[in-house]
């Protein structure tokens, strides 16, 4: 018992935890986030509703029928029909893989361009921030209706005449944001000991502050997305947009307005996607900004 | 008398997504008024947790306080509800924490922030609370104070900012005070001025200090008591004589031995392994793994707490009757393997610095002087040591070596090639940096193991994943940290094991020059022993040359070959490391020296010292003519001119008048 | 203004003397737009005419039955070829300033909307008909000859090129208003910018004007028939959402509103419902200048799959009315007797025919359609009929069109630049003639805004009915002209009678909608 | 700092002349005219261009470019040409007061509750507060503003008749249209809000706040708030600009007679002084938003007052 036996060499020099990435790392918290892990669900239900959702119905998206013009939601159609007797059911879904399709767009958008363009101003400083943010005030200056009416002068209205109004402005929040954060960062100690590593800028962008830019980026996205999809609507009613018979969220919604006084059902559906889709990318993303935040915790 | 504060068996734990953590795993201390107890100890051992606990500012969300009392004059503190203990905070308790640099508000003045706990607890008018301010402030030996009140964080130092914490944490004249290295940042001047301080303000209201630090020192100059901690667990107490004069834990023996004095050569003292893992606990005595001594007993069965006197206690088997006895006599670290370091090659020079200069310009137009004018030669393989006062511009001089700052002015010659801004890159791999503030330099979204292995992925210095992470696995066993800290994050560490992850990440590239600012300032004794004897190791075997940023003068002392003191953005003395401790020249340079402490409380308790007078002045309007002569004990009119920088003896340059 | 008090309850009769309830009574309208120009020479837009014709009046006034009846003139003589037009003004009209209205007054508006520095868009309502006035307005002719003169302060004399059986409801116009020289020399460019830099002489004067809020006019004491005037104070709010306006009619805010089709279901069996029609017809144009539009069984193909009954009743549902011709069903024949009545409907859609025509096309055209578009201004309404067209295309032929929306100026540019295959667009009749609609399609070729429309005969018809002095002659004329530009050559694709379905409340009575040129006529409003 | 501002504001006119010029070439290749209408489709080729002779329309670009700038430089903006002969300047200002008005209050509304929801949420992280604001915060971003405005119109409007129901003619009449402005701010500032404040809670000098005993409250109106203030700001200036220069959609469904309405019908109109006018006008409040911004930036932070310049 009281003899002498010295040192031992530890035991614990074995890693008792399979190592994981911060990826694995991220999802294995984020399943803890019951809030996040429904969200998760519901987005996914509803994206592949939007996908096989029409073909539970009989008609198709642009099938008219002039003797059910506004008939209520029924066994025949579930969602009722328009004006023009097509079946919302199938329109809604058509609806809102168009408009999922569009606010992906949107948030890539905003990503590739916004976050780009943030950082470079900032990280750069001096007489390019000065030039890119003169560049942002000039873009935010015209009148984006001028250049949207101009567009569908150059291309026809469509998505792609969509996107490119929103290639001009779309992403500006973002870069003015993200600009804010990377000067803030850039003087962090972490940053300076990543550049006498001998870090590329690109590295210390990508590795370092966008990382801790993350849950701005995030929540910011979770504005770009609505956004995208209301100025999409936008569009589409000032006839810009997408073309009959083409639907979006935004359009039913639109349309629905038209009518909320006595089809009130034409605006509640494409309104309950629209609100359970939001919220649950905002919870999903608050799930992820939480899950990658190591100082998080429930 | 009842004492005015004791922990009764307190634990506390973290819930991290790695596990529990068990940080503090049942202390019991007790704290009389008017005494100082100060708590030594490994780094990551709880010291930090337990002083958080007292005024119950653990994290909300993850520590929770598993069991235990803390009584304060009879109240457990642990009970009282939120208002109450806000009551308490602040006014009967107050705490000064480790970070200076970031337990301040960036956007508060600090005036406000020093007077406004005082302003609530004694409902001062804004006249009063102005007057306390300055007051405080001259207190703590923060020159200008009508002026400094009013600035923000940023514009001060590391050593003003650990003065302004101080202010804060007495300005309603607590009843408690508990310092968290309060002087962990500070450079030995000025440590010495904070030490006579707060000595002077116990004697002046007899508030009871608890004092955590590591540095040996310090304690002996300043403690009535001393508690050791380790792996959450008080090991040894008792008054600091009995503690450092009659030590009876073997970690407490092995933490006296490491420490280096000014004559210590050769390979300092460490104690072998690493620290146990406090998720896992070990069941028997936590340090049994490191103890050369350790009983078989100790694998089995945490030992009890031995009295060995009235007042010193010790939690070892080793008192337990049945066991051996063990002589222990401090020895002298000299004993061990005295291993001459090889000599430098002197005419190798591998780095050169010719009149350096770094100015930055303030929004106000003014010019900050950061560095004005510095010249030395780092040669191939030595230690070059850079002392100076915080805020002399000693980190800015090795960042601005390192090419993180474009130099104003002067040139940098590595291998007589000099770096400019487009071949920068070409250096980032022989030179590096060991950052001084340990927690800002770790991204706080990376894990421990991405941080060390950046470095490699930038120079693809590993093949494939399994290489990457052995690399990570035998750097972080270079550094004394464990395998699975790897998978952890910056912020669930305790400052010394942070600070030797940016050890781990500077060595990882394998460089040639390392300028390692304050590398050890937040480490332990055994720890920095374990470190620098790892520096020293590596510039062995790697043939690695150091820029060594430092204020603790003894370690520098060991570990340098050379020693550069700077003052003010300027070099004033600079010679070989022996040289310059027998034989300073220049005034500051021997204020400097008398101030070191020295791990020995009879000595330390009636030494005395060069008190210097003020405060540094500043970089932005420096002195004319020689920058030390507002504080020179022997400055005359004759100063007002710039003293040469010369050579007055082989290798032996200063720049004084009067030599 | 305290216009949140609703209208009045009063049951009092119109007469000033002696009644129980003596309460200002006053109607709330609504206008769907801002107000761009009370200048009633430039102004264009319908909005302003409907201010316009309230608070000014011309030689003539229409009645509820769109029948001039002499206003500021008393009489008039025609001579017997019916070129030379004699008006007696009234005794006793007068400026709101309470200087008289004089001939001189017609005489000087008249010039000024002529004249090509003060000229509007609408010059041609004047210059298309007066002796002189084109030269003039081209700045070629000089003032003295143009065919207006003012024999007295009484008189008035205008000489016309072609015998013209509209002409007296052409001077109900707002075009034709008289101006006071005097006061437009003292108000300069500030004319008609608010309410004190007009001068009035209809039944209403303006007392408040903000041009996007609306306008508040009160009883002109001057006016020579304020006996005849029941309404005090009108005031009309701009309201450009429907939804809103429904809100302020519930709320009791408005006396009459139009209602939107989404909305007429529920009040569709109200008493406080009804519908109009105006003399605005839509109509798909064809291109005849581009594939596949060029090829005449093709048009007629297309003429003929779509059924104007369903877009009138099921998608539009708003009170117009399916068109099978081109010409609004109550525009003047001869008499009592409407053009619609004498000419009988053009087209029968009929999908089989339909069908035939197509492949008829088809095989004269190489077997394969191009891809097709049509064209459609940006508004709802456009837009829905767009989207009729093409599911009636789409079920009937079996052909996929897809649709192209274009804001209303851009819809009109890329008609100009000839670049569309066809379009859904509309013409609202200047006057109550057939001649407003069948003079379009005239030119050599017509413009491309008409399709490029060419063909000899048709053009001979409308000239030969321009100077037919005989009415019958001349209706036949034009009767035929229409069949050949429907049924013929297929032009045109009939849809549908722009109407509108109204809420309005039961004690508004004798509102009087015109059905073109200024529309609104509060003169006869009685509330009880 | 006043060295600053005088850089900045030569810097701001260099940056409205660019958006002015850029912003006459695109308006001129708009398709169509300022006087289309069906009517003047009648006329001939020739007839028009005489017609826009009249308004120097036939001239080469360029030349109407330079007199344009030359008239700008004198201060006259020119006149509407859709509202005929009204000079632009005066219709921007008389449409400017009601949008400001209720541009205003919804920001003052939006940022006050946004940033005390925000704060709630942060503080009560993880509880019912927290849900309660991010669910009314997600609310307010996808339920679009034309919906909701009508819901209030429909119900405080007409069925409780607590409110006018629209139109502008009281003070009363402004607060429907300012609350369902306010939504969407309410709810973007409670976002980014309670984002920062998670960081900034978190933070060393928080505790260090803690330990001098100052109460939950004070610590985090104190020091939390300021530090987390700086993103706010950041979106500020978009959302301060968007909503004074009016929103269409509430600006019709309440029949208010503002700027934004004035700015689409414009457009579509080609109404091109009007169009020059408004663009002017918005850019030169938008950059100098983004002016004080920046100062504030300075204000709220005095660190970067330091970086601004290194
Ligand atoms: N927020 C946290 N989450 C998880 N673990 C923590 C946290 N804070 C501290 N710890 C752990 O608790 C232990 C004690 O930490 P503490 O900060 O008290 O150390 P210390 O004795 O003050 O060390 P040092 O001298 O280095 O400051 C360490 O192992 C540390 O990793
Ligand atoms: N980026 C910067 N901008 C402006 N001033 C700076 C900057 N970095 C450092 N300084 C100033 O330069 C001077 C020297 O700072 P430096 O950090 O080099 O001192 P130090 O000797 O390392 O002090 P310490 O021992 O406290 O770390 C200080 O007055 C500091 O305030
Ligand atoms: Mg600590
Ligand atoms: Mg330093």
């Amino acid at each position: 018992m009281f003899e002498i036996v010295g040192r031992k060499e530890e035991e614990s020099e074995k890693i008792n935890k399979p190592i994981l990435s911060n990826w694995q790392d991220g999802w294995l918290r984020l399943k803890q986030n019951k809030a996040a892990v429904i969200s998760l669900v519901v987005i996914l239900l509803i994206v592949v509703l939007s996908f096989i959702g029409p073909y539970f119905s009989e008609y198709s998206y642009e099938q008219t029928n002039y003797e059910k013009v506004y008939s209520e939601p029924s066994g025949e159609h579930w969602l009722g029909t328009d004006k023009f007797g097509r079946d919302q059911w199938t329109r809604l879904w058509e609806g809102t893989r168009v408009s999922l399709y569009i606010a992906v767009l949107a948030a890539l958008l905003d990503i590739l361009i916004g976050i780009t363009y943030g950082a470079i101003s900032a990280w750069k400083g001096g007489k390019v921030d000065n030039i890119m943010q003169r560049i942002i005030e000039i873009l935010v200056g015209i009148p984006n209706l001028i250049i949207i009416i101009l567009l569908i002068m150059i291309m026809r209205p469509g998505i792609m005449t969509i996107m490119l109004a929103m290639v001009i402005t779309g992403w500006v929040n973002m870069a003015r944001l993200v600009r804010g954060q990377v000067f803030k960062l850039k003087t962090q100690e972490y940053v300076l000991a990543s550049r006498a590593l001998g870090a590329s800028t690109s590295r210390i962008i990508l590795g370092h502050m966008l990382p801790n830019t993350l849950g701005i980026i995030i929540i910011n996205l979770m504005f770009t997305i609505p956004s995208a999809i209301f100025t999409e609507a936008f569009l589409s009613f000032i006839g810009l947009g997408l073309q009959e018979p083409l639907a979006s969220l935004g359009v039913l919604i639109n349309d629905g307005f038209q009518s909320m006084r006595n089809q009130f059902y034409l605006l509640a559906y494409p309104a309950i996607v629209i609100v359970a889709l939001m919220v649950c990318f905002n919870m999903l993303a608050d799930g992820l900004r939480d899950a990658f935040d190591p100082r998080m915790r429930k | 008398m009842a004492p005015l504060l004791s922990i009764k068996n307190l634990h506390v734990t973290f819930n991290t997504y790695a596990g529990k953590v068990y940080a503090v795993r049942g202390i019991d201390l007790t704290v009389e008024k008017g005494e100082t107890l100060a708590i030594v100890g490994e780094s990551g051992s709880g010291k930090s947790v337990s002083s958080k606990a007292i005024i119950g500012l653990l994290p909300k969300q993850s520590a929770s306080i598993e069991q235990g009392e803390v009584l304060f004059e009879g109240r457990d503190l642990l009970s009282l509800n939120k208002s109450e203990m806000q009551k308490i905070r602040g006014s009967e308790i107050a705490v000064i924490f480790q970070d200076p640099m970031t337990a301040l508000n960036p956007t508060m003045k600090v005036g406000k922030q020093v007077v406004e706990g005082a302003m609530k607890h004694q409902k001062l008018s804004k006249k009063e609370a102005h007057h306390l301010a300055i007051e405080l402030f001259e207190m703590v030996g923060i020159p200008n104070p009508e002026v400094r009140i009013n600035q923000y964080p940023h514009e001060f130092s590391g050593g003003m900012r650990q003065r302004v914490v101080i202010a804060m944490a007495l300005a309603s004249k607590p009843k408690l005070l508990i310092a968290d290295e309060p002087t962990t940042a500070l450079d030995v001047t000025i440590q010495a001025q904070i030490l006579d301080l707060l000595r002077d303000i116990q004697k002046k209201t007899g508030t009871s200090i608890i004092f955590i630090t590591h540095d040996l020192g310090v304690v002996a100059n300043i403690a009535d008591s001393v508690a050791v901690m380790y792996a959450g667990q008080i090991v040894e107490k008792g008054k600091v004589e009995e503690v450092f004069h009659n030590p009876v834990h073997p970690y407490n023996w092995g933490l006296l031995r490491s420490m280096p004095n000014m004559e210590t050569k050769g390979k300092l003292y460490s104690i072998p392994g690493s620290p146990p893992d406090l998720m896992n606990p070990p069941t028997g005595d936590a340090f049994a793994p490191r103890n050369e001594f350790a009983l078989s007993i100790d694998y089995e069965k945490a030992p009890p707490t031995y009295a060995v006197s009235e007042t010193h206690t010790a939690a070892t088997w080793l008192l337990h009757p049945k066991a051996p006895n063990i002589n222990y006599t401090k020895q002298s670290n000299d004993d061990l393997d005295e291993e001459e370091i090889s000599a430098v090659n002197m005419n190798d020079t591998l780095l050169k610095v010719s009149n350096l200069k770094k100015h930055f310009n303030l929004p106000s137009k003014q010019v900050l002087k950061a560095v004005d004018g510095v010249s030395l030669e780092i040669r191939k393989g030595e230690t070059l040591g850079l002392v100076g006062e915080s805020g002399c511009g000693k980190s800015t001089t090795g960042r601005t070596l390192l090419g993180l700052y474009e130099p104003t002015e002067g040139e940098i010659l590595y291998n007589n090639t000099p770096i400019k801004e487009g071949n920068k890159k070409d250096f980032s791999q022989k030179i590096q940096m060991i950052f001084q503030d340990p927690y800002a330099s770790l991204d706080p979204r990376k894990k421990v193991e991405d941080i060390i292995a950046e470095g490699l992925d930038i120079h693809g210095l590993a093949e494939n994943k399994q290489e990457r992470q052995e690399k990570v696995q035998r750097l972080l066993k270079v550094v004394g940290l464990q395998p699975d800290h790897a998978q952890r994050f910056p912020h669930e560490f305790s400052g010394g094991q942070r600070q030797r992850i940016g050890i781990a990440r500077a060595l990882a590239v394998e460089p040639e020059l390392i300028i390692a600012d304050e590398p050890i300032s937040a480490l332990d004794v055994s720890i920095q022993a374990q470190v620098v004897n790892l520096l020293k190791e590596l510039q062995k075997d790697r043939d690695l040359t150091y820029l060594f940023i430092a204020h603790d003068l003894s370690m520098v002392k060991y570990i340098s070959d050379r020693i550069g003191v700077m003052y003010l953005g300027a070099m004033v003395e600079l010679a070989e490391a022996d040289e310059l401790y027998k034989k300073p020249l220049h005034p500051y340079t021997q204020a400097l020296l008398s101030a070191v402490p020295v791990p020995d409380p009879k000595i330390e308790k009636t030494r005395e010292r060069i008190i210097l007078e003020g405060g540094l002045p500043s970089p932005v309007n420096p002195p004319q003519g020689c920058r030390f002569r507002t504080r020179c004990p022997l400055a005359t009119e004759k100063c007002a001119e710039i003293p040469q920088w010369r050579e007055v003896e082989k290798s032996h340059w200063v720049a004084c008048h009067y030599v | 203004s305290d216009s949140g008090e609703t209208s009045t309850s009063g049951e009092g009769n119109t007469s000033d003397d002696a009644t129980t309830g003596n309460e200002e009574k006053v109607l709330n309208l609504s206008m769907e737009n801002d107000i761009p120009d009370l200048n009633q020479v430039t102004t264009t837009d319908g909005i302003s005419f409907d201010i316009l014709n309230n608070i000014m009046e011309g030689l003539y006034r229409l009645d509820a039955e769109n029948n001039p009846q002499p206003a500021m003139a008393e009489s008039v003589d025609i001579s017997d070829d019916k070129l030379t037009y004699t008006f007696h003004l009234r005794d006793g009209i007068k400026w709101s300033n309470g200087e008289d209205v004089t001939a001189h007054d017609f005489v000087y508006s008249w010039l000024r909307a002529l004249h090509p520095d003060t000229s509007g868009s609408y010059s041609f309502i004047l210059s298309d008909y007066i002796v002189g006035a084109e030269e003039y307005a081209n700045g070629e002719g000089a003032e003295e000859e143009v065919a207006i003169i003012a024999e007295d302060d009484k008189t008035l004399v205008v000489e016309i090129k072609e015998p013209t059986p509209y002409f007296l409801g052409l001077t109900a116009f707002a075009t034709y208003f008289p101006l006071n020289e005097d006061f437009m020399n003292e108000v300069g460019t500030q004319f008609a910018l608010n309410h004190e830099s007009i001068l009035y002489n209809g039944p209403f004067v303006l007392t408040e004007y903000d041009q996007a809020m609306g306008v508040t006019m009160v009883k002109n004491d001057q006016y020579w028939d304020i006996e005849n005037v029941d309404v005090d104070e009108v005031s009309m709010k701009v309201i450009k959402e429907k939804s809103t306006e429904l809100n302020l009619y519930e709320a009791g805010e408005l006396d009459r509103i139009t209602l939107s089709s989404n909305d007429v279901n529920e009040f569709k069996d109200s008493e406080e419902f009804g519908t109009e029609t105006e003399f605005t017809s839509w109509y798909l144009q064809f291109n005849l200048g581009k594939a596949p539009f060029d090829n005449e069984n093709i048009r007629k193909a297309f003429q003929l799959a779509v059924n104007p009954e369903i877009l009138a009743t099921n998608v539009l549902n708003n009170g117009s009315e399916p068109a099978y011709s081109l010409l609004p069903p109550d525009m003047q024949g001869i008499g009592d007797q409407s053009f619609r009545e004498i000419a009988g409907e053009v087209i029968e859609p009929d999908f089989d025919i339909a069908k035939e025509y197509l492949e008829k096309g088809l095989e004269e055209i190489g077997g394969e359609l191009p891809e097709i578009e049509i064209l459609t201004a940006d508004d709802t309404v456009a837009k829905d009929g767009a989207t009729f067209v093409q599911s009636q295309v789409k079920e009937n032929l079996g052909v996929d069109i897809s649709i192209v929306t274009k804001p209303y100026s851009g819809r009109l540019d890329a008609m100009r630049e000839d670049d569309f295959q066809f379009v859904i667009s509309k013409w609202g009749a200047d006057y109550n003639d057939a001649m407003t609609y069948l003079d379009l399609w005239v030119g050599d070729p017509a413009s491309a805004f008409r399709g490029n429309y060419h063909n000899p005969e048709y053009m001979d018809l409308v000239y030969q009915a321009k100077e037919e002095t005989d009415e019958q002659k001349r209706i036949e004329l034009l009767i035929e002209a229409e069949r050949i530009l429907l049924e013929e050559d297929a032009v045109l694709g009939p849809l549908y009678y722009q109407g509108s379905a109204y809420l309005q409340k039961t004690h508004i009575q004798n509102l009087v909608v015109h059905p073109y040129g200024a529309r609104l006529d509060l003169k006869y409003v009685t509330i009880n | 700092m006043k060295k600053f501002i005088l850089v900045r504001l030569v810097n701001i006119l260099i940056t409205l002349f660019l958006i002015a010029t850029l912003t006459f070439f695109l308006m001129k290749t708009l398709p169509g005219s300022p006087f289309d209408e069906e009517k003047l489709m009648n006329l001939s080729e020739e007839l028009r261009m005489e017609f826009y002779a009249k308004y120097g329309l036939d001239e080469p670009l360029h030349i109407q470019y330079f007199k344009y700038m030359g008239d700008l430089v004198q201060g006259d903006l020119g006149l509407s040409y859709y509202y005929k002969e009204q000079p632009v300047s005066s219709l921007i200002m008389d449409r400017l007061a009601p949008s400001a008005l209720i541009g205003l209050q919804a920001v003052v509304l939006g940022l006050s509750i946004g940033i005390i929801l925000g704060m709630v949420a942060a503080f009560r992280h993880n509880t019912g507060w927290d849900y309660f604001t991010m669910i009314i915060a997600v609310l307010g971003v996808s339920v679009p503003n034309f919906v909701l405005a009508a819901f209030f119109q429909f119900y405080i409007g007409l069925k409780w008749g607590i409110l006018p129901v629209a139109y502008w003619e009281s003070y009363d009449h402004s607060i429907l249209p300012t609350i369902a402005l306010a939504v969407g701010v309410i709810a973007q500032i409670a976002r980014f809000m309670r984002n920062e404040m998670l960081e900034v809670l978190q933070q060393d000098y928080i505790i260090t706040a803690q330990s001098k005993g100052l109460g939950d409250w004070v610590v985090l109106i104190r020091h939390a708030i300021r530090n987390a203030m700086i993103p706010i700001v950041t979106i500020l200036g978009p959302v301060v600009v968007s909503l004074l220069t009016g929103s269409l959609v509430i600006e019709n469904i309440f029949s208010i007679p503002g700027i934004g309405s004035l700015f689409v019908d414009s457009i579509k109109m080609n109404d091109y002084t009007t169009i020059m006018g408004l663009t002017l006008f918005y850019s030169a409040f938008f950059i100098l938003t983004m002016l004080i911004v920046d100062i504030l930036y300075g204000i709220i932070d005095p660190r970067i007052r330091v970086h601004g310049k290194e």
